[in-house]
């Protein structure tokens, strides 16, 4: 195996590494809103995504007769979705967690889980009812269709990257063009506007956002809904990329896009983008470690396969968190004694 | 009382500081928090550290402690450098301190909070509690006497079981030195313990500072803005202003130094148009 | 009483359903993940496996027994398999068992079930382990590893002409074990063997794709199900690689096309269950089954369906043999053994000593644009008799 | 901690309900016995025997007669009273309906293991508020350490040993060794010179761990290539009457594994602490899952024996048991000695120096550093000793379960864990038994006969209860926590703290709770989730 086909193989599982960061980097999103107000690891924020997801496969399914312009089918389901999560999330927070704000911080997780359990069976019993289990995606067509494969306009450059074997569908530059606008909305709307001073209050220091006239319940559930929709969004987005979701497929990606969030340093909105898209390419060079130890024939490393993927991105996790207790954005306040 | 006196109060010991700080420097990022200050504290004494906020003296006492890790300069116990101790070994090593906030442990009761303290002098290890041996009966009895003894030397032996957080404001702050003193230490560092204090309970709080140095032989050293009581109780005063000493010496040599005036009261006071005594004793409290 | 202990009675309820009936209650149980995320799977093998018993109930009526079935719920996990499995034991009108779907949970669940006898078929576990361990109550209808295995290695070399193969599985003991006979299979044709790795990932597999683009075998072996592979099968057709897909009796499910959609051509498995169009009794069956559960028959199903039927002929044997009354449980383990079981969707059964299938017609069924075709069949042997 | 009656209990004497007590355990016991007894139940009207047969009518009868030990532990009744009822239930009574149905004692076992874990885990989270997403991988450890030498897995592993590595077994051994006692000692340099935080210092650190794992690992290879030479003899694993040793060693192997994970992560705080274990917990599910030559990985391993003592078969064999039920009767007893021991050992750290430490460090840090407590060095005990109950409970596991694998430690069981530790009550060693037993009780027994009760209606699928089972959990977690979140027997110093009078879970909008904001030692929350932090200010021993 010599570099000249070694290179464009890294740079092809680079890529998709980032590809897939997006998705998990805006699922983490959902995470970090709600962290940073509530500082409660929100395991219900997986079924939150997953209703999302549920949402939109209804929205094509129903569109999927319809003469209409893949793209407005698309936005379509991105608004149903967000509408949709976001509502659910407003309501779990304000039944589940808004009563235990001042329990003590073990409770509201409990509750989390609960929750959590209870949304995986609701959302399988309303599929069930038409008999579905795995929601496979009925996209528009043209989604599927390499972008800028060789016979379309920029030959150029799908001639790049045909070359390095990657054929990103049009599908996938969706993703991380919806990505990008939202991680683009969400960071205006939190650093800009007064509304996002408020959030930013509230998850500094909810008591005295309070004496500052910030009805801070009222901001909480705000960020449940930006949160929700997030997770509507990250929902779709799921579902484009992979094509099949069910009601018991948020738990794993939930689990790795939490890993990020702290990865980037939780609470910080650049941090879970950033930690989504470092731990989708570790991801990936973890996965493909026993062709370059093969490559490079160091034997032991070839043992490394893809069932290495999660606890390689757990691992290195450990040595950041060692070096960066507060993950690679996060916000260290030093303790004052 | 001596039957359970700590090694401090033997005989003094060959030299007659019992802390010597020298050069200690804290740089957090840019800004310079204790600017290269050298104290010597002499044994079996009571001193203070004053200056006005933010003057750097809660971080120059967090550097003492080991909670902080100075930039550079040296702290000496007894002659033994408290250099790059973890908090817990500064404490073994002889120093306990209150904090500026109290922080007693909530689901404790006072006793509990008290017997904490004797944590690193307790001889019996996890097996011991495992397999309650001898030494470990002997231990949590010991532990139990020494916590009773000082809330007594308190005076708050009849809140023994009661939970810490319930006690009144005052009386948290005694409870906090209660158990500063219970890790039998050769000095004790006090941080701000008449704040909020009304007068009544600023005196007994002197009669109990001086008790300490008289009946347990601990050398204390204080930081306080209470000039009233930092005038009367302290053999000798340090001041600290942005970081540096700006004077040091007995009470009264430092209550007329200009500097410290235009420390506190900046720089017109200095000047003299107003009444030097006053200014001082009424300026420092606001 | 304390109010912690009300709280936890009256929570549950209670729906006491006291079936007062003249005839005797005879029982056959049903393990398989009814909740959680292989629910799907599960409630497919029960679903099948009531089909059966419905059709048994008027002939049962007639010796005098209310049959029934009663479905038990493994989670999918051991503890909770082998916790169902001692309170089959304790209900003596339960006479044989149809489960379970994991080979992780057939393990134990079969040796807490042996002491009472109480008969068990397998309508999926491939493992070898199930059966070697020579338990007089474990039987199973599907082949084991030892021979899906060969038959899909041999497929690959002799039809695909492949000299080179990537193996995958999903790191379960049915995916890994299934592997490791095609791979001793393919090593003994000496075929090169360019990949072997596991992956529990059900979403992302563009680093495997990858470097099947790097390595560009002639063929892949996966041994999964098919919500794993299908959604592989997917992204790899999007990635350009249009190499075939072989794997085991996991992909035997329209959900292989409607997950995998154009990616699944291309794609073949071998399975013991006969395909629809090839026998008419199939299209009953799956009819009957839409009809009552409102979604149509999986792989699992038809394998769910056809073992509760050789469980309801060795029962019928059994009461036989016994004079048409109540057999025990002693008896129905033994007849199980001996039974000749006919009208299933996978070819009449017959189990050796050691409970594996004495002769199985094996379908080697290929995917082309959606429909599933048998492609060729073989016949294979358990390997002691 | 004496036996205590909840301190709040109203100032008039409770009625003494010894006699109530008597009577209903007697109820219960006969109720529980007959619904066993197939020959009893014969004897009765058909149609009570049907009743009684009902699955779920079973299992309320079975819950039943376990509420009898809560009733026994809480009510206020003679001692003697208590220990009759107590005494005869676990030792006569349970054994003799497990007799008849075996699914008895093997939920007693379950019911026992999970109340050690909960227990283990109660140290970590409730005592020393170190909140651990990963602890099932102790009790994965524990099993795997007497899975892989009680059956034939062992023979197996010194086989591939002997085929495949050329003999410098004593090398590699001797090499190991010595890697391992360098590494030790620049360890224990290092933390004398105590250059706490200089980056140099925690490079050397790390340094130092690896050379440790390595050195371990190294030597362990060393040690199974010698012993590969009589791999004939241990094709069934060592002779099982090393049960016992292995108890032991389970305990030091899960506790090493506990330091060996708590040492990276013990300097953070709240929920990165709970992310990492949570990751630490997958990668030793994933190594079971990989290291097939060791643990035979996804295909687990079995037939894993268990010591067997002559004496008790025979005891077991007169009263009725058969052959095949002597290694479960014979657990359920060892089940029970090893509960007693850990909620002795509980009791006794709870009230000691080092129980003291766990809470203070659990309450404020700072503070607790301030007054000599070593902070890692006391988290790092609180992590070993929560894991060695994981560990000896693993080893029971497996010797019950005759077979392990991987999926049975899932992450699903470090959460249904800790939902057992939060349910019962924080830092309450009743409370946490009790929580553990309720929810094996319903995940085991009660929820699904509910499924089995109502099969013979065959209702589709979306409103069959035996479908719905982690519905009605996810509904019973988050109902306990919004009515009772301290749980069902909150620990005294708990309930000290809520002053059960005000309702801790009153809706208290921001502004109410200003009130309790403002007090001086409540400054404002200081808020930062890396670095060790000062105690919230949430009212209640709340955890971090």
């Amino acid at each position: 195996m010599d570099f000249a086909t070694l290179a464009p193989f890294l740079v092809g599982v680079v890529i998709s590494g980032l590809v897939l960061g997006f998705v998990y980097a805006i699922i983490a999103l959902g995470y970090t809103m709600v962290y940073g107000v509530l500082q409660l690891i929100n395991f219900a924020h997986s079924e939150v995504f997953v209703t999302g997801a549920v949402v939109g496969f209804e929205i094509f399914r129903v569109l999927n007769g319809v003469e209409m312009n893949g793209y407005l089918k698309l936005l379509l389901a991105l608004i149903a979705a967000m509408v949709a999560s976001g509502l659910l999330n407003i309501l779990i927070e304000r039944l589940a967690y808004r009563p235990l704000r001042n329990a003590p911080r073990l409770v509201p997780l409990i509750t989390a889980i609960g929750v959590s359990l209870i949304l995986q069976d609701l959302i399988r019993i309303i599929e069930g009812f038409q008999g579905r289990f795995d929601l496979t995606y009925q996209l528009p067509t043209g989604f599927s269709t390499p972008f800028c494969g060789p016979e379309s306009s920029c030959a150029g450059v799908g001639k790049f990257l045909g070359g390095i074997g990657i054929s990103l569908q049009i599908k996938e530059v969706i993703v991380v063009l919806v990505a990008l606008v939202s991680l683009a909305a969400l960071n205006y709307l939190v650093n800009f506007t007064k509304l996002g001073r408020a959030i930013r209050a509230v998850a500094q220091d909810r008591v005295t956002a309070g004496l500052m006239g910030i009805d801070a319940n009222g901001i909480i559930s705000l960020t449940f809904l930006i949160g929700g929709a997030l997770g509507g969004i990250s929902g779709v987005l799921f579902g484009l990329k992979f094509g099949t979701v069910n009601a018991y497929s948020g738990f794993d990606p939930g689990i790795v896009a939490f890993t990020a969030a702290v990865l980037g340093g939780i609470g910080s909105i650049p941090g879970a983008v950033l930690g989504g898209l470092v731990l989708g390419v570790i991801q990936n060079l973890i996965g493909v470690t026993n062709i370059l130890g093969g490559a490079l024939n160091i034997a032991n490393l070839g043992v490394i396969d893809s069932s290495y993927q999660r606890i390689g991105a757990f691992l290195v996790l450990v040595l950041i968190l060692i070096f960066k207790p507060t993950g690679l954005l996060g916000r260290s306040n030093v303790e004052k004694v | 009382m001596t039957a359970i006196s700590n090694r401090a109060s033997a005989r003094p010991a060959p030299s007659s500081t019992i802390l010597s700080i020298k050069g200690l420097t804290k740089i957090f990022g840019g800004l310079t928090a204790v600017n290269s200050v050298d104290l010597e504290i002499p044994r079996q004494s009571i001193v203070s550290v004053i200056g006005p906020n933010g003057a750097g003296k809660t971080t120059f006492f967090n550097m003492i402690t080991g909670i902080y890790e100075p930039s550079s300069g040296s702290v000496d116990l007894d002659g033994v450098s408290l250099l790059g101790l973890r908090p817990d070994q500064v404490t073994s090593a002889g120093i306990a301190r209150t904090f500026q906030n109290i922080r007693l442990f909530a689901s404790m009761d006072s006793q509990e909070n008290v017997m904490v303290g004797r944590h690193s002098r307790l001889k019996a290890g996890y097996i011991d509690s495992l397999l309650r041996t001898k030494r470990f009966h002997e231990s949590e009895k010991e532990a139990e006497d020494v916590a009773n003894l000082m809330l007594e030397f308190v005076g708050l032996s009849r809140f023994r079981h009661e939970l810490a957080t319930n006690l009144p404001y005052g009386d948290q702050r005694k409870l906090e030195i209660a158990r500063a003193l219970a890790t039998s230490p050769k000095l004790v560092l006090l941080d701000e313990p008449a704040a909020g204090m009304n007068p009544r309970e600023t005196e007994e709080l002197k009669s109990l500072i001086r008790r300490i140095r008289d009946d347990l032989g601990v050398t204390v050293c204080l930081i306080e803005h209470d000039m009233r009581l930092v005038m009367t109780l302290s053999e000798y005063i340090t001041v600290l202003d942005y970081g540096s000493k700006i004077a040091e010496g007995l009470p009264h040599e430092v209550r007329n130094n200009p500097k410290v005036m235009e420390a506190y009261l900046g720089r017109g006071a200095a000047a003299g148009e107003y009444g030097k005594e006053e200014q001082l004793k009424g300026g420092a409290n606001a | 009483m304390k109010k912690t202990s009300i709280l936890a009675l009256t929570l549950l309820g209670s729906l006491t359903l006291g079936a007062a009936s003249a005839q005797t209650s005879l029982k056959i149980a049903s393990i398989s993940p009814l909740s959680g995320g292989q629910s799907d799977l599960g409630t497919q093998i029960k679903n099948g496996a009531q089909l059966a018993v419905n059709e048994y109930v008027a002939q049962f009526k007639k010796l005098g027994f209310d049959l029934s079935l009663t479905g038990y719920d493994d989670q999918a996990d051991p503890a909770t398999g082998t916790a169902a499995a001692r309170k089959i034991a304790a209900d003596t009108s339960i006479l044989a068992v149809v489960g379970t779907l994991n080979s992780g949970v057939a393990i134990p669940s079969s040796a807490a079930l042996a002491p009472s006898h109480v008969a068990m078929v397998s309508p999926a576990n491939t493992a070898n382990q199930v059966t070697d361990r020579g338990l007089k109550n474990m039987n199973r209808i599907v082949a084991r590893d030892d021979a899906q295995g060969p038959a899909g290695a041999n497929f690959m070399v002799s039809k695909l002409k492949s000299k080179s193969v990537y193996l995958l599985n999903d790191k379960t003991a049915y995916g890994e074990g299934l592997v490791a006979e095609v791979k001793k299979a393919l090593q003994a044709k000496n075929v090169k063997i360019s990949g072997d790795e596991g992956t529990e990932e059900k979403s992302d597999f563009s680093a495997i794709i990858q470097k099947i683009k790097l390595t560009k075998p002639d063929a892949i072996y996966f041994g999964g199900i098919y919500n794993q592979i299908g959604v592989f099968v997917k992204q790899l057709r999007e990635q350009g690689v249009m190499i075939p897909l072989v794997g085991g009796d996991g992909l035997d499910s329209e959900q292989m096309v409607t997950i995998g959609g154009k990616g699944s051509d291309n794609v073949f498995y071998t399975t013991v269950a006969a395909p629809a169009d090839a026998l008419p009794s199939a299209k009953k069956v799956a009819d009957a089954y839409s009809k009552t559960y409102g979604k149509d028959i999986q792989g699992f199903g038809i394998f769910g369906y056809d073992a509760a039927k050789v469980v309801l002929q060795g029962v019928l044997l059994a009461a036989k043999d016994n004079g048409n009354k109540l057999p025990s449980r002693e008896q129905v383990e033994t007849a199980m053994r001996k039974v000749r079981a006919t009208g299933l969707l996978s070819g009449t059964v017959q189990f050796n000593s050691m409970g594996d299938r004495k002769a199985a017609k094996m379908y080697i069924m290929s995917i082309n644009n959606g429909k599933f075709s048998l492609n060729s069949t073989l016949n294979v042997k358990a390997p002691v008799n | 901690m004496t036996a205590i009656r909840p301190g709040s209990q109203p100032p008039v004497a409770a009625p003494d309900r010894s006699v109530a007590l008597i009577v209903l355990a007697v109820i219960s016991s006969a109720l529980l016995l007959i619904s066993q007894e197939s020959s009893w139940l014969a004897r009765l009207p058909s149609a009570l025997a049907n009743f009684l047969k009902n699955p779920l009518v079973a299992s309320l009868v079975l819950t039943f007669f376990l509420a009898n030990l809560l009733f026994a532990y809480r009510w206020k009744a003679s001692l003697w009273a208590k220990l009759l009822v107590g005494g005869l239930s676990l030792f006569l009574i349970l054994p003799w309906a497990g007799r008849d149905n075996t699914s008895v004692l093997d939920l007693a076992i379950q019911i026992g293991i999970f109340a050690a874990l909960s227990l283990g885990l109660n140290i970590v989270v409730g005592l020393a508020g170190l909140l651990d997403l990963g602890y099932i991988a102790f009790f994965a450890v524990g099993a795997y350490t007497w899975g892989i030498f009680g059956s034939g897995q062992i023979g197996k592993v010194l086989t591939y040993f002997k085929d495949n590595s050329a003999n410098n077994g004593p090398v590699v051994a001797v090499g190991g060794l010595v890697l391992l006692i360098v590494t030790a000692l620049s360890l224990r340099a290092i933390n004398r010179v105590g250059g706490k935080r200089t980056p140099v210092a925690s490079w050397a650190f790390l340094l130092a761990a690896l050379g440790l794992v390595i050195g371990v690992t190294l030597l362990v290879r060393g040690l199974v290539m010698l012993a590969a030479a009589n791999a004939a003899g241990l094709t069934s694993g060592v002779n099982p009457n090393f049960f016992w040793l292995f108890l032991i060693l389970a305990i030091a192997a899960a506790a090493s594994v506990g330091v060996l994970i708590g040492l990276p992560v013990l300097k953070l705080k709240g929920d990165y602490l709970a992310i990492i274990t949570l990751g630490l917990g997958e990668v030793i599910r994933v190594l079971a899952n990989n290291l097939s030559t060791y643990t035979n990985g996804s295909q687990g391993i079995t037939p894993i024996g268990s010591a067997s003592v002559p004496w008790f078969n025979s005891l077991a064999g007169a009263i009725g048991f058969t052959p095949d039920q002597y290694s479960l009767f014979f657990l359920y007893f060892v089940v029970l000695i090893i509960i007693a021991v850990i909620i002795l050992a509980n009791m006794r750290l709870d009230r000691s120096k080092i129980g003291r430490a766990w809470i203070a460090i659990r309450e404020d840090e700072i503070a607790a550093q301030a007054m000599g407590v070593p902070l890692v060095q006391t988290k790092l005990i609180a992590f070993a000793t929560g894991a060695s109950f994981a560990g000896i409970m693993g080893v029971i596991f497996a010797a019950k379960q005759g077979f392990i694998s991987p999926e049975s430690f899932i992450l699903n069981q470090s959460i249904s864990v800790l939902s057992m530790v939060v349910l019962g009550g924080l830092g309450s060693i009743p409370g946490v038994i009790l929580g553990a037993a309720v929810v094996t009780i319903l995940n085991i027994s009660l929820l699904p006969s509910l499924g089995e009760a109502t099969a013979s209606l065959n209702l589709p699928p979306q409103v069959n209860p035996a479908q719905l089972q982690r519905l009605v959990f996810g509904g019973i977690l988050v109902a306990m926590m919004l009515f009772r979140p301290e749980g069902l027997l909150p620990s005294v110093r708990q309930r000290r703290m809520m002053h059960e009078d005000d309702d801790p879970s009153g809706n208290m909008t921001p502004q109410d709770s200003l009130a309790g904001e403002l007090k001086p030692e409540n400054a404002a929350e200081v808020y930062s989730p890396g670095v060790a932090t000062r105690a919230d200010n949430e009212r209640g021993g709340g955890t971090q």
